[in-house]
């Protein structure tokens, strides 16, 4: 399927405020997030986590078409 | 119970007033500001952005789960966005409680929390003209190598 | 660093503007505030009185310690005597530091010592028109017996 | 000696806000301290602690003539 990722700060700097993906049907965080990644080239950017639906969620979680992905990098708010 | 982000100048006495009550003995306020040096550079000013609707999501949980450990609901958390200046206030939490511990306890526990987990970033504005993306817990992947 | 015995109503705002500074990241303010129940009584207000000068000199010691301890010398400190009615608050500390953690500390070193030390009494009106001294840590002497 | 003791609260309510004792011309905190306890008859009154010159003095401090001595009933400020 393909999938829309939002993108902040410097992920958002190098790639901008959204990409979108090719995952499988069944496709899991870790999944985006390596389809992502690969877009980012060799580019030096910041691990980021992802939250599914405004939660941030593990490796292993489901993703589903429809569900709103984000790349969190390092928060810094406060 | 309030969390918000805003766009606006935080006033900490009407945060103060708005958790006050007389069933409280102590009131706490946090009050987050931007400061002239960081890590040795010369900063005036930040801008701060956010992932606005997680961001909010994210303080709502942070206030909720506060309130089950300290036992109050008088707590108010605003976070500011936009471009501020030295000595400006990014964050204020209010809490009151019956009792003075908790009151202190709450709001340590609300910025910690905060700080770790609310999808909020910052990017310094240094005296030489650059820019950057404070990311205080960044490792570095190689794009493309994952 | 300001730390004062006063008679009038207190401001918090002020207090935090006293405090703040570009070198700080983050600035605390605690208000102890008169509370309607205090151990299962009806509160309607409460008198404090202090032996001024050894209270004025005991939180100006409290407040050095502070400053050494968690380094930051932007400590104030105003405690209010009088009658005073519910939600009036009888104390203020507001302190700013670079780091937020200091910040905290510094706030509740300041007020479990003021608690502990500062010779303040209060005598809380009740509901039923009675009126009693506050004395958490008393044992009672049997006068004459020692 | 003769010795102003300032008394605070339910002590000052008690016995009014100073008493005069006589206490030995080398006399120590505790001398002062029995001597307004003897003053107190048989009140119940909380058990002070005793400032000389606005600190906090042991019961075998000493105090002089042209001190000021206070008993500090337990505190309640804040």
């Amino acid at each position: 399927m393909e999938l829309n990722v939002l993108l902040f700060a410097s992920w958002s700097d190098a790639l901008g405020p959204n990409v979108t993906v090719h995952v499988p049907a069944v496709a899991t965080v870790r999944d985006v997030l390596e389809a992502v990644l690969a877009r980012a080239g060799g580019l030096a950017l910041p691990t980021p986590l992802v939250a599914v639906n405004h939660r941030y969620a593990k490796p292993e979680s489901p993703v589903r078409a429809g569900d709103e992905v984000a790349l969190i990098p390092p928060v810094a708010g406060g | 119970m309030r969390t918000a982000i805003v766009e606006h100048v935080l006033d900490p006495a009407a945060l103060l007033d708005e958790v006050a009550s007389t069933d409280s003995g102590a009131s706490t306020l946090f009050v987050g500001t931007v400061r002239r040096v960081n890590e040795g550079r010369d900063v005036t000013g930040i801008d701060y952005s956010a992932y606005g609707p997680m961001a909010e999501s994210e303080m709502g949980m942070i206030a909720a789960e506060a309130e089950k450990r300290f036992g109050t609901s008088r707590i108010v958390v605003e976070h500011r966005l936009g471009t501020l200046t030295l000595g400006e206030a990014s964050i204020i939490i209010a809490v009151s409680h019956p009792r003075r511990a908790p009151a202190i306890e709450a709001q340590r526990f609300l910025i910690e929390e905060i700080k770790k987990r609310v999808p909020v970033w910052k990017r310094e504005h240094y005296a030489d003209g650059t820019r950057e993306w404070v990311e205080p817990t960044a490792g570095v992947v190689a794009g493309g190598a994952a």
